[in-house]
């Protein structure tokens, strides 16, 4: 008599592909998973408690480091916030700016998503080819913020400072040679037909379900719920700019990962109608002033970053410092999906699941 | 000279050049994948290593002499140690049996085809045997898989030769390479062909059927335990079984050593070469299957494929006998 | 999005939530809390996607007794954020399925985001550092 | 020790000895294989120093061995929090020797931008496990961690197999 015995493995928090210090425990029987415990924390840096420390403006390079893929969008979010907090006004050239500044950073992060997706799989070569036009994007960021992946460019009412002269056209440039390298990527791996036989079908969810968890961005998408804070609740230019907000039906990997590559597409487009009407004046629209005195008041302000609601909560108390911030990260809440996801499905497909949820860490743990 | 010593000294002979030949091999191999992947992905791979990074491999080969042989607490010492050398040996001892040229080899026999297929088989034991002596659940499910995926393999793969000899009347690889001087076997056989060749792959655990070391869900597979020398065993075995694979397709549908003006064995290298260069384009192009799609896909795909094809060359031989 | 924000007891909070879960509030923002010197403050953030509406529902808890209705029954999202809140400020949730702390160790002590949060490990910023 | 002591005795053999060892470190110097964990912020920038631009590969330096058992060195790219100290000590010890470490990004040198305030940051990771190179930059450049590698060559080259 045979005695069947379920099989515990745990993934990380080293782990190749767990996209930085993630565990996950899971029941296995044979390949499949029949119960999985996550576990996150191995980041968590304590910037919450950090922040309540520091006045307004210093909390800004640590928002950098929350979501380190996409920098560009968590200042913006933060910035936003405190200017939504204190009243502030922007300009209407820095918003310009700020809009395509976040949709580049947007293809960078989506960019990083879909090459790891590629690792998961073992197909190396499209995340070496995705890391090659990232690099294109940081150039443009380091000409114009001087880093590569800490920017801290925005300030409040405006920008740190104008771009460059000659960085227009080099954008311009970019959104051009850009366009064929997405189709290339789309050939190499998203209509590989390996790579659909992997992904079709797996790990898939149900629009009610990504609804009472409150996941958003590509992964509520892909369920069929067209929900995107640039069109659903517009802020900077979005309401001035045409485009389409992707969306599938199925739910699963290959859905997710078909709504980023089909948004770089999006972004490119959102960019070359800023650049083409890029308006004159001023980046700043009032004198900047080092620091920010809110009222005694609270308020949350969100945008919609590749991994979907980055949201922060700021409760002012009159003083330099906030008395409180709160980060409504969109990678946490997307995160706490994999347990139902994972279930059911083949230990191989853990690392795709994961993945397709596109969770960064920093975000994450806070 | 006693038969007996002569074949003792021909296997010895065979096995210390074969041991040399895929030693050497691995090291340029090495190379010129990492090279090649390098310029394939717009970078350039090893470059400061010797003449444009062309001593890579021996240094790392120096670096992994030196390395602290580790056996991990839990693991059983002696299962442990001995799971390289049964992943190794049977990789190399192949060549025993591979014809060079018309009159270079080692072991003559008409059987020949049955040794070159069915002693890699043997590798798979050396890879249950890490899996389960390293007492790691990662090790573990590497080689189930491997045990899985080992029939779904040899079947088709055997099925396919099987049709080569049907035309070559032999069993003997020098037999099969002279019945293609009229036309490569490659040519009356494209399907067999390419089951043989797809297979040999999943058999030297390549993409897009490298399951076992699966760095992404298994951290490296059945070898995620083992350090130092023990490991480049592994890791050279692997090689040993591409090459061998190789070899193999090339004597059964390239027309071995068959060529015009140049030597024989230079003819077969390229052949090989062009296989194996062929594999790691693929290595570096593809994704990986899941387990059970490939099982699937070889079960009920590739079998029922490699048996319609033997029953129809029956059928035409017959039926062309039976013509003429 | 239209904004709008509502205080409610904590007696009331899960008749509440339970009423804006029926009035099509379908998706679960985020639930924190504040800690003011002489009460905590749960904030809860619900949108209504179909009428393009969050709301904020503000509820105080008291010092003593940090102890607050779990809405994971309610929204399933609810689950990780509720740990957090546990794990940061001490509050309580009845009827949460795994009330274990989120981020960090459980040999932790103390929850950091209160006010009065002491340990001997942090080094304080220096004040001329602004 | 062999090695070591063989060096004092007669002169002959010592040369041949230091002139093998050369040889070996030259290979331990050509073919550090780092384990691929990215901690945070910095492993972003170490992925990129991976891929095509930069391209650690030209240097011998491979970063696709998931497993600490065959790997040379970590590179601690990022926070170090409380709870990832003990994962960190344990892959020090599933290495093999010999074995060095990294520290990219002031995170890991010192606890960086966390240093003050934070609960839960590891003021550098020089107070759990040895570092061989510290990198400072926040986070650093892809040309500094290639420059990282560099000097930990110079290192590598400058003791001998026998004393780590």
């Amino acid at each position: 008599m045979v005695e069947k015995q379920e099989f515990m493995i745990n993934m990380g928090p080293q782990h190749p592909s767990t996209h930085g210090v993630f565990r996950i425990v899971l029941e296995l029987d044979g390949e499949t998973v029949i119960g999985a415990k996550p576990e996150i924390g191995y980041l968590h840096r304590g910037v919450e408690k950090i922040s309540e420390n520091r006045t307004y403006e210093q909390v800004l390079p640590l928002t950098d480091r929350l979501d380190y893929v996409n920098a560009m969008g968590n200042n913006l979010a933060y910035v936003m916030a405190v200017e939504k907090l204190a009243g502030i006004q922007v300009s209407e050239r820095a918003q310009a700016i700020r809009t395509i500044l976040a949709e580049l950073n947007r293809i960078a992060s989506h960019l990083i998503s879909i090459g790891t997706q590629g690792l998961e799989v073992g197909a190396y070569t499209v995340f070496l080819y995705c890391f090659r036009e990232r690099e294109i994007i940081l150039d443009l960021f380091e000409r114009a913020t001087g880093g590569r992946l800490t920017y801290t460019y925005f300030r409040f009412g405006g920008l740190f400072q104008d771009l460059p002269e000659g960085w227009v056209e080099e954008a311009r440039d970019f959104c051009k040679e850009f366009l064929p390298h997405v189709d290339e990527y789309e050939d190499l791996l998203i209509q590989n037909p390996i790579y659909k036989l992997r992904t079709k079908g797996i790990g898939i969810l149900n629009k009610n379900i990504a609804l009472n968890y409150g996941a958003s961005g590509p992964v509520l998408r892909s369920t069929g719920v067209s929900w995107d804070l640039r069109k659903d609740s517009p802020y900077l230019m979005y309401d001035q700019v045409e485009f389409d907000v992707v969306y599938t039906k199925n739910g699963d990997v290959w859905d997710r990962a078909w709504i980023r590559l089909e948004e770089m597409r999006q972004s490119t487009r959102i960019i070359k109608q800023l650049l083409d009407n890029l308006p004159e004046g001023e980046v700043q629209a009032e004198e900047l002033c080092r620091y920010v005195v809110p009222e005694e008041r609270s308020s949350y302000f969100a945008v919609e970053s590749p991994r979907g609601e980055l949201g922060f909560f700021l409760v002012s108390d009159g003083s330099l410092k906030p008395y409180r911030m709160k980060i409504r990260s969109p990678a946490f809440v997307n995160l706490s999906l994999v347990e139902t996801l994972v279930k059911g499905e083949k230990v191989a497909d853990v690392p795709l699941i994961i993945g397709s949820l596109d969770p960064v860490f920093g975000e994450v743990d806070r | 000279m006693s038969l007996a010593l002569e074949v003792t000294l021909r296997a010895i002979i065979a096995v210390v050049l074969g041991f040399s030949f895929v030693g050497l091999a691995l090291v340029v191999l090495n190379v010129v994948e990492r090279k090649l992947g390098g310029r394939f992905q717009s970078r350039y791979g090893p470059l400061h290593v010797g003449w444009h990074g062309s001593l890579q491999t021996i240094a790392d080969l120096l670096k992994i002499l030196q390395k602290e042989l580790i056996i991990p607490a839990g693991a059983d010492p002696v299962l442990f140690r001995l799971a390289p050398y049964l992943s190794l040996v049977p990789a190399i001892t192949i060549f025993l049996a591979v014809p060079i040229s018309e009159n270079i080899v080692a072991l003559e026999s008409n059987l020949s085809l049955l040794i070159v297929l069915f002693l890699p088989a043997v590798s798979v034991f050396g890879i249950l045997t890490a899996g389960w002596a390293s007492n790691s659940k990662y090790s573990l499910i590497a080689s189930l898989r491997s045990a899985g995926q080992m029939f779904a393999y040899e079947i088709p793969r055997t099925l396919s030769a099987l049709s080569v000899v049907m035309l070559a009347g032999s069993l003997s690889l020098t037999e099969i390479v002279k019945n293609q001087q009229s036309i490569w076997f490659l040519v009356v056989q494209p399907i067999a062909f390419l089951i043989f060749f797809f297979t040999s792959l999943a058999e030297a655990n390549r993409v897009p059927f490298d399951l076992t070391w699966a760095e992404s869900e298994l951290v490296s597979g059945f070898f995620t335990e083992y350090t130092g020398m023990r490991w480049a065993m592994f890791f050279l075995a692997e090689y040993g079984a591409l090459i061998g694979s190789c070899f193999l397709t090339v004597l059964l549908f390239m027309g071995g050593w068959l060529g015009p003006f140049l030597p024989p064995v230079v003819w077969l290298l390229i052949k090989v070469s062009v296989l194996v260069l062929l594999s790691l384009w693929f290595r570096w192009t593809w994704p990986r299957f899941r387990i059970d799609q490939w099982l699937n896909f070889s079960w009920k795909f590739l079998v029922p494929l490699s048996i319609i094809n033997l029953l129809v060359t029956g059928t035409l031989m017959i039926g062309l006998r039976v013509g003429v | 999005m239209n904004e709008r924000a509502i205080c409610v007891r904590i007696e009331d909070l899960k008749l509440t939530l339970e009423h804006l879960h029926s009035e099509g509030y379908n998706y679960f923002s985020f639930v924190t809390a504040v800690d003011y010197p002489d009460h905590f403050l749960l904030v809860y953030g619900l949108v209504n996607t179909g009428k393009h509406e969050i709301t904020f529902i503000e509820t105080p808890l008291s010092k003593d007794k940090p102890v607050a209705p779990s809405s994971t029954g309610i929204w399933k999202g609810a689950d990780w954020h509720e740990r957090e809140v546990y794990d940061l400020f001490g509050i309580t949730f009845e009827g949460h399925p795994d009330m274990r702390r989120m981020f960090l160790p459980e040999e932790f002590e103390g929850h950091p985001l209160r006010k009065d949060f002491q340990s001997d490990e942090v080094e304080k910023k220096p004040e001329d550092f602004y | 020790m062999g090695l070591k002591d063989a060096q004092k005795g007669p002169v002959m053999p010592a040369i041949h000895l230091v002139k093998l060892e050369k040889l070996f470190d030259w290979g331990r110097k050509n073919s550090i294989w780092p384990l691929p964990w990215a901690l945070a912020c910095c492993g972003i920038e170490m992925m990129a120093t991976y891929a095509s631009r930069f391209d650690l590969d030209r240097f011998g330096i491979l970063g696709g061995f998931p497993s600490p058992r065959q790997c040379d060195a970590i590179v601690i790219a990022g926070t170090v929090t409380k709870k990832i100290v003990p994962v960190i000590k344990r892959l020090y010890q599933q290495m093999p020797e010999p074995k060095y470490i990294i520290a990219m990004g002031n995170c890991a040198n010192s606890g960086g931008i966390f240093y003050y305030d934070s609960y839960n940051v590891v003021k550098g990771v020089d107070t759990v496990i040895p570092v061989d190179v510290y990198i400072p930059g926040c986070p650093p450049r892809p040309e500094a961690l290639v420059e990282g590698f560099l000097k930990l060559q110079e290192k590598i080259l400058g003791e001998s197999a026998a004393e780590k």
